[in-house]
């Protein structure tokens, strides 16, 4: 069987997916932590680009367009997932992931 | 070969002549290896006048510093062989010997490799940001269709360097001057992207080109139809300049290396062929965002009046760019540097809100283009008024309290 | 100007607006919360109108707006506005009601840090109503009884900083949920039977004949058509709504609110959403009424437990002391009366009633709030007295309400529509005991009404705060004013004589004649119920507040019993909440300790085997037991590790369990 | 198919590189350089604007709150060497990820997508893309500003902290 470039493709997102959870559930620094599932959602906007070159044609352009969106709400949750690793580390001097499991505080 | 079809304006042999040299060159390879022969040519053209501008920039530079400081400048290096002082027009050849020859110095526990790869890749990504200017008419590297977003990219990434530079050097005022350089280049990057989209949004793309494109033509004859020549293109203009200058860590911005108060920032422990290359990458980066405001602001490659145009589009562009860069230097030598937080509350408080009503302006003025006869002056009389007044009033609100400023053991 | 039913949402969305205006509006801006909501109810009730004019165009057609909501699956959920007479009408009165009670807060609010809040809610609440009105879709009626009730929650709870007004807003909400469970399963039920929640849908819609015959036809657990089960559910809502027995606990409760909360639940709004929720209803609630072999018709039910609670609230107002809770229970009791009108097939009379109903309770309990507010917040009508000199006008609207209330023959409203009810009552075929209850509650509704007013309007001032007591603004005063004037109109559009109400409602009602005989014995006995109340209050007047109450002196067990609200209370705090807090200690307990609870319970023990045995035999069995428990707590541990706020293991769960999705589509043949 | 099969490999190399060194700023950094790639991918798949937004948005912005928070949050100069974890949670984080792994790479091997049409190529220009943002999808780009909005000031307030706070915990001493 012969694999067509979405299929290369494909792979190479879910690889990047898995590295990225890898990553996430093997670290317990929580900036890597949250830069593993960056990772994952980045894996996830390959897939789009991937389907909307490959994949049977759609309204132009909304794979392109799901990707910027995505690209947006990321940058948002970077930003506060961040500003919320600061406060974590503020209050418990720690940014182990393990260190921060309880709301109380 | 007469004169007139050697001068005729777009067509012309002077026009053509850097693409037809090229193909000359490249004409008789096989069609994907010419491709890549042709690219390579003109990385390599690029690289090399640039690279020499550069050498003689920092020449003029110290020059001309030098004549408004009332002192000389470099003048005693000799030019080898005929040993003749030409006003010290050697000068940049010895400092790069100098440079290369000086030993690489790397601190103690610094870490090595990001030592090393912060020049290279600030210097990597100044050079990228270079490809995308369209240098003449045809002269364009690097043809996107996204070429201004692609330039701000490139240009974001020197952050990176800053910071690998600073945080590499294991040396408390270099991180302490990259995380102040990192600030810097955050907060200016907001007016930079800001002033440029009006020229964006005027052309209806991203693309260079068609920005330049759309500066052509004469108004009333024989005023270019520059973007600055219109009141939200000089406003444009003169936000994106100030934030070009502190994008490029120029003096009255050059607050991350103030060698007063950092030593000289992250430069602190460079030394040698390293400390070149972050020179380089500077220069470079002055020319590239030069570059980017001729083409966006300043008309490209256009010639200025209609009677000039035989002269060709490159040169041109080398005269604005050249006149740019002087100006750069002329602002270096002029004014002094601010304090950090003059710096942000200068950025966040006055470039950013008069940008984004630059934005409106240039909206209010594509609106418009269709009024004409006594309605063009409304047209003119509202828009100066939406740049002038927020100027006014902000600035006002900006310097209250600050200026003017008594000292109590003066006079 | 008439309004068309595509136009009906305009209605619920202006006291919308004016309740996001009112949210949106800081604390200073009393004016602009107070105007927004109460121009946008003077809108409302334009529009009101405006729906009235179209809907009296042609009274017997269900004017629909239907619209797709969103896909579910196959089907579409769709909503619609439906605007018929009875839709109208009620809108009309909420409309009005609402706005003259508006205009009243301005005044009994008027010292209320939250002014605006108060005005959000009160806004809030209306939208709610009024779109419960207008709803033509079980679902979208769903919506918006239930937003009436968080509305409900947040005005009596408004006042949270008092512990009992918490507490009654909880209770109210709580309670009120119970019905809704049924309601919402009935809800599902009708939609799995029939595919639609619409009410009217050019002949698809559940209350038209296609599907009528449908559910009535089928039948289900215990001989019940399926639509007598579906119908006794949606009846489980009105009861919690409309504080049916054994539901109407929360009522009286309710008063911990302000007063003119009191007085939009109480007359206009909330109790009347369940007796509309019937009235709606009512074909589906009658399609089991030709059926002979089922053991229950939906409507008996309702009539019975209408007739019960007619009864049981006025036996209790009879002796509380508290201003506001006799009200309520006398709402209780009024409530009861409408469902038994429904039940006894008559849903005209029983919206007569509830418009009547409405005017002159909401005026009684705005007359309570003027004298509330002008006694320094004094409830007890043992404390007040004597009132009739300083406040006049609130005096003389009070005693109108009174008199509509207790039902004093034709020139009251109240008189007109009770009449209509047990004309009904008597002529229902199935049983006459409702009938009885009936009577015997409208002698009580006199008695206790007259006790009302007696005390605290006669005699002297039995306190410092009734002493001072003075006419409130006419902010206050004007609504009970018009009030007043409306409770004594309203009952002529609906007289035997002249039945324009009834015939509006249902272009198929038949006035019937020979009722002179029934009126004759209703009005002997509101005279009675009268007469043994100025005997017993009138005559002699209490002097002290102290002083014991003349029935407790007679029957004084009766009399605890009664003021204990028979026990209701404190029966379903020993029954329903203990089960209650038991089950949601179970809960509790199941989901904080699945397994770890129990493991630690068997690590307990085998530490206490382990102390018995080392007192015996320390040598032999201490370490075994010692290592059995080191075990267990080790399981317990285990377990307990499966929830820890440990995001990685959380998210290695999840991954996971993506895994064993993934696995079993692509194994179990899902492509 | 050659350039493709580069940058992946590029970028799955940085990536998973990132994620198993033990200094933080150079997994930051090294995380950048696979960002890029997936920029190049995305340059390489046509998506040209995706791709320099891409560059744009993490290369400049994300990448840098990133070295922030790295630098915000360490005690001393050398805090930023963190250890690998127990080798339990790493053996156990490898066969989940493995296990996905294998069933993603399953699925999509076994899924018969089809040989894309010969030439279509969609193009999608800067100025198409948006009359696209700006038609069809314009409430979701306003809500996306919101939410940029919202998340920065979010972000703000979150990291700002309140200065009583610090002022109270100060006499206590550090845990």
């Amino acid at each position: 069987m012969t694999y067509s470039p979405l299929h290369l493709c494909l792979l190479f997102s879910s690889a990047l997916f898995c590295i990225g959870l890898i990553g996430a559930l093997a670290r317990s620094n929580t900036i890597l932590v949250l830069l593993g599932v960056e990772l994952m959602l980045n894996a996830a906007n390959l897939n789009f680009i991937a389907f909307w070159r490959y994949g049977p044609p759609t309204a132009p352009g909304t794979g392109v367009i799901f990707v910027i969106f995505a690209i947006a709400v990321a940058a948002a949750e970077a930003a506060v997932g961040l500003a919320l690793v600061i406060a974590v580390y503020r209050h418990h001097r720690s940014i182990r992931l393990q260190d921060a499991n309880q709301l109380k505080g | 070969m007469n004169a007139a079809l050697l001068f005729a304006t777009t067509g012309s042999v002077l026009e053509t002549l850097p693409v037809t040299l090229r193909d000359l060159v490249t004409g008789w390879l096989p069609e994907p290896l010419r491709w890549l022969v042709n690219s390579l040519v003109g990385v390599g053209t690029l690289l090399a006048v640039i690279g020499l501008l550069f050498a003689y920039l920092t020449l003029a530079e110290r020059k001309i510093l030098g004549r408004i400081q009332n002192r000389p400048g470099p003048n005693r290096t000799p030019i080898p062989f005929i040993n003749l002082r030409f006003f010290g027009l050697a000068q940049p050849f010895a400092d790069g010997v100098k440079a290369i020859t000086k030993e690489d110095v790397v601190p103690d526990g610094a870490d090595k490799v990001l030592h090393f790869l912060a020049p290279v890749a600030l210097l990597a990504f100044s050079i990228m940001t270079l490809g995308v200017i369209p240098y003449g008419r045809h002269l364009v590297l690097l043809e996107f269709d996204a070429a201004v977003l692609y330039f701000f990219a490139a240009g974001a990434a020197t952050e990176l360097a800053v910071f690998m530079a600073g945080w590499a050097s294991r040396n408390k005022y270099s991180l302490l001057a990259a995380m102040r350089a990192l600030a810097q280049l955050i907060s200016y990057e907001l007016p930079l992207l800001l002033s440029v989209v009006p020229a964006v949004m005027l052309a209806g793309s991203l693309a260079l080109p068609a920005i330049v494109e759309a500066q052509g033509g004469w108004s009333y004859g024989f005023l270019p139809q520059w973007h600055v020549f219109t009141p939200w293109g000089f406003a444009g203009f003169i936000i994106f300049f100030i934030s070009a200058l502190a994008e490029s860590n120029r003096s009255p911005f050059d607050l991350p290396e103030a060698e007063s108060e950092l030593i000289a920032g992250h430069l602190t422990e460079y030394s040698g062929f390293k400390y070149a290359l972050f020179f380089m990458a500077e220069y470079f980066g002055m020319c590239a965002l030069s570059g980017m405001g001729v083409t966006l602001f300043l008309g490209g490659w256009q010639a200025p009046l209609p009677f000039l145009e035989f002269i060709p589009s490159y040169v041109w562009f080398g005269v604005k760019l050249l006149s740019l860069l002087l100006v750069f230097i002329w602002i270096r030598a002029t004014f002094p540097r601010l304090r950090m937080d003059q710096l942000t509350r200068f950025a966040w408080k006055f470039l950013v809100p008069l940008a984004l009503i630059n934005l409106g302006t240039a909206a209010f003025w594509s609106l418009t283009a269709g009024w004409s006869g006594p309605l063009q002056f409304v047209r003119w009389a509202v828009a100066l008024a939406l740049v002038l007044v927020p100027f006014t009033l902000l600035g006002r609100r900006l310097s209250a309290g600050v200026a003017p400023r008594t000292y109590r053991y003066a006079t | 100007m008439s309004l068309s039913a595509s136009q009906l949402w305009l209605i619920p969305a202006l006291p919308l607006l004016a309740a996001a205006i009112g949210a949106l509006t800081p604390r200073g801006g009393r004016k602009l919360a107070a105007g927004a909501a109460i121009l946008a109810l003077a809108g409302a009730f334009l529009l009101s109108c405006g729906a009235l004019v179209g809907a009296l165009a042609d009274p017997a057609q269900h004017l629909v707006h239907n619209f797709s909501w969103f896909d579910l699956g196959a089907g579409t959920v769709r909503l619609g506005f439906l605007l018929d007479p009875l839709t109208a009408l009620m809108c009309v009165m909420v409309t009005f009601v609402g706005l003259l009670i508006f205009i009243f807060s301005t005044g009994y609010m008027q010292e209320d840090a939250n002014f605006t809040r108060f005005f959000c809610f009160l806004s809030l609440f209306a939208a709610a109503m009024l779109g419960l009105l207008v709803a033509n879709s079980l679902l979208l009626l769903f919506i918006c009884w239930e937003l009436v009730g968080v509305a409900s929650y947040l005005l009596i709870g408004f006042w949270f900083h008092k512990p009992e007004a918490a507490a009654a807003a909880k209770k109210a909400f709580i309670t009120t949920r119970i019905g809704d469970l049924g309601l919402l399963l009935g809800m599902l039920w009708l939609y799995d039977a029939t595919g639609s929640l619409l009410f009217y849908d050019a002949g698809q819609g559940v209350l038209e004949n296609a599907a009528l015959a449908t559910l009535a036809g089928q039948v289900t657990v215990g001989g019940l058509a399926v639509s007598t089960a579906i119908g006794l559910l949606i009846f489980c809502g009105a009861v919690g709504k409309s504080g049916q027995f054994p539901l109407h606990v929360w009522l009286p409760d309710a008063m911990e609110g302000p007063t003119p909360v009191s007085a939009l639940i109480h007359a206009a709004t909330m109790v009347a959403a369940g007796v509309f929720l019937i009235a709606r209803v009512y074909p589906l609630m009658a399609a089991d009424q030709a059926l002979v072999a089922v053991p229950v018709h939906a409507l008996s039910v309702v009539a019975f437990i209408g007739a019960i609670t007619a009864l049981l609230g006025a036996v209790i107002a009879v002796a509380q002391n508290d201003l506001k809770r006799i009200l309520a229970f006398s709402t209780v009791s009024q409530l009861g009366y409408m469902m038994l009108a429904l039940g006894v097939g008559s849903w005209v009379a029983a919206i007569f009633h509830l418009l009547t109903h409405a005017f002159f309770k909401a005026l009684l309990f705005l007359g309570a709030g003027s004298v509330i507010h002008a006694a320094h917040h004094e409830q007890d009508i043992r404390q007040l007295g004597g009132l009739r000199g300083p406040m006049k006008i609130t005096f003389i609207t009070f005693a109108i309400g009174t008199m509509a209330l207790a039902g004093v023959p034709f020139l009251f409203s109240g008189f007109w529509s009770k009449e209509a009810i047990l004309h009904a009552a008597h002529g229902w075929s199935v049983s006459h005991l409702p009938f009885y209850l009936a009577l015997v509650a409208v002698v009580l509704t006199a008695f206790y009404m007259t006790r009302l007013v007696m005390q605290a309007f006669f005699g002297r001032p039995r306190s410092h705060a009734a002493e001072h007591a003075h006419e409130n603004r006419v902010a206050m005063t004007g609504p009970l004013v018009l009030l007043a004037i409306c409770a004594v109109l309203l009952g002529f559009l609906g007289t035997p004589y002249w039945p324009w109400l009834q015939r509006t409602l249902d272009p198929t009602f038949k006035a019937e004649a020979g009722g002179a005989g029934l009126m004759v014995l209703s009005i002997v006995l509101v005279a009675f119920g009268l007469g043994i109340g100025w005997a017993i209050y009138g005559r002699h007047v209490r002097a002290t507040a102290t002083a014991p109450d003349p029935l407790a002196v007679r029957a004084p067990g009766l009399w605890a019993a009664l003021g204990d609200r028979l026990g209701f209370d404190a029966f379903y705090a020993a029954t329903v909440f203990k089960l209650n807090a038991g089950a949601a200690a179970f809960a509790d307990a199941l989901d904080r300790h699945v397994v770890d609870g129990a493991i630690r319970l068997l690590v307990r023990l085998g530490e206490f085997a382990g102390v018995v045995h080392r007192e015996t035999d320390e040598d032999l069995l201490n370490g075994g037991f010692d290592a059995a428990s080191r075990g267990l707590r080790a399981g317990g541990n285990s377990y307990s590790k499966v929830q820890t706020g440990d995001a990685h293991g959380y998210l290695r769960a999840v991954a996971l369990g993506f895994v064993a999705l993934v696995l079993l589509v692509m194994l179990g043949g899902g492509r | 198919m050659i350039p493709l099969l580069l940058i992946a490999g590029l970028t799955l190399a940085t990536a998973a590189v990132a994620l198993a060194l033990r200094n933080l700023i150079h997994s930051a950094l090294l995380l950048i350089a696979s960002w890029a790639g997936i920029a190049a991918f995305y340059l390489w798949a046509g998506a040209e604007f995706v791709a320099f937004a891409q560059v744009l948005v993490y290369v400049g912005a994300v990448s840098m709150v990133v070295l922030f928070a790295v630098l915000l949050t360490r005690r001393s100069r050398d805090d930023i060497s963190v250890a690998i974890d127990s080798p339990a949670r790493g053996i156990a984080a490898l066969l989940t990820g493995g296990a996905v792994l294998g069933v993603l790479f399953g699925a999509v091997i076994s899924s018969p997508l089809g040989a894309p049409a010969a030439g279509a190529r969609p193009s999608l220009s800067v100025k198409e893309l948006g009359l696209q943002l700006m038609g069809p999808h314009a409430a979701a780009l306003l809500i996306v500003g919101v939410l940029l909005t919202v998340a920065l000031l979010g972000a703000v307030v979150i990291a700002a902290g309140d200065r009583t706070d610090a002022a109270e915990r100060k006499p206590e001493g550090n845990p």
